[in-house]
């Protein structure tokens, strides 16, 4: 019911949204968000991360997550290494009885990964290779909760 | 007291190494007073020091500077997390 | 990039968010929402619906939308018919550049269908067949938007 | 004025007929006048005037009770919806 993976390879959003609306007949809301490479200047992006300390931090937020919602399921897959434009980054997934529950629930997985879990981006452009920096509206989204 | 260091992205480009092990002297006990340490180490730490945004974390877990260390502690410096 | 269907066969989730996903080098975040049948006394579900007009309000949803938020795509799909316990009923997703905007437009998109589009819902249990009442908390969060 | 007249879910079960087509009298001009008019033609179409929650769309849109009728409009009433 309460997934929580790091990985170099990708995943497939759809059976991962497929699994969690059949875990229990109580479900009736499954609300998943899927974060991609934006094309543009950017060729290529690596994904580095903090082995150990980024799946405690993940199952942390998910345990939250459970403490203030009432849900039936939640998985959050997170991909590192080196990826490319149009790849998939990271699946949160959230099943529930009733929807509210689940869109907040993910939103809060997503806004507190965010700013939490150890994870540092490094882009490539054309030009040059620059390691991301922290956006301030990441901070305040992270805060609402 | 001996505490092993990780440093990561583009903090660990700017510091010599990626992780150490190090002996703290009496008085360094909490992770701001590891960083002050570490970083006056000469000029190839002083990115410990001078970088304003740095995060810690003790034992796999985010902190707050004032949190102590105790000997055989896993401590980490790095930039705000950009993951997600 | 802006569909509106009202169908009785099932619709693959997974697929309608990798095409929202592809849809653009732009997109960076997919929200989806799936609504499903929970089990229960529910044996069946049947969903009647005002031909015409359903894909017409389903329509003004999206558009409204899109003035709301800047957004890369969306889709809503609403089945009609007989369903059973666990089928899928709704989906809805949506494509961005940055996950706020479409967590927000995914969620007004079906808190404001579940008030605005012309659906409504039969239960058949063991005992009885009824029509399903309106809630009072599905007012209440579509006048929030 | 002729208009076609529609009735969904729960309040078409109760009523005689799923749809029609009426001649308004002069003086009905507007969704609630319509309401009132088709729900006074006898004991089973009372239910157009006791529910006390019906909604109405006038040519495939939802509109207020103060909405005009026009010559040709398709016009609707129903409980609030349960979609979703």
């Amino acid at each position: 019911m309460w997934t929580v993976r790091v990985q170099v390879e990708d995943f497939d959003a759809g059976a991962e949204g497929e699994r969690l609306q059949r875990v229990s007949p109580e479900v009736g809301a499954v609300v998943s968000f899927v974060g991609t490479v934006r094309g543009g200047e950017v060729r290529a992006m690596t994904l580095e991360h903090y082995p150990g300390m980024t799946e405690k931090s993940l199952e942390a937020l998910v345990e939250e997550a459970r403490r203030r919602w009432s849900l039936v399921a939640a998985t959050v897959i997170h991909r590192v290494g080196r990826l490319m434009p149009g790849e998939r980054i990271v699946f949160v997934g959230v099943a529930s009885r009733h929807r509210s529950e689940a869109f907040a629930a993910c939103e809060f997985l997503i806004d507190r990964l965010k700013t939490e879990a150890p994870f540092w981006k490094k882009e490539e452009t054309n030009d040059s290779t620059r390691w991301v920096e922290a956006k301030e509206g990441d901070e305040a989204r992270a805060r609402r909760w | 007291m001996a505490v092993r260091v990780l440093y990561f992205a583009a903090l660990r480009d700017a510091l010599p190494l990626a992780e150490e092990a190090v002996s703290l002297p009496a008085g360094v006990e909490t992770m701001a007073a590891l960083r002050a340490w570490l970083g006056a180490r000469g000029e190839a730490w002083a990115p410990l020091v001078t970088w304003k945004t740095l995060r810690c974390a003790r034992n796999q877990t985010l902190c707050a500077w004032d949190e102590p260390v105790r000997d055989g502690d896993e401590v980490a410096f790095f930039p705000p997390v950009t993951g997600g």
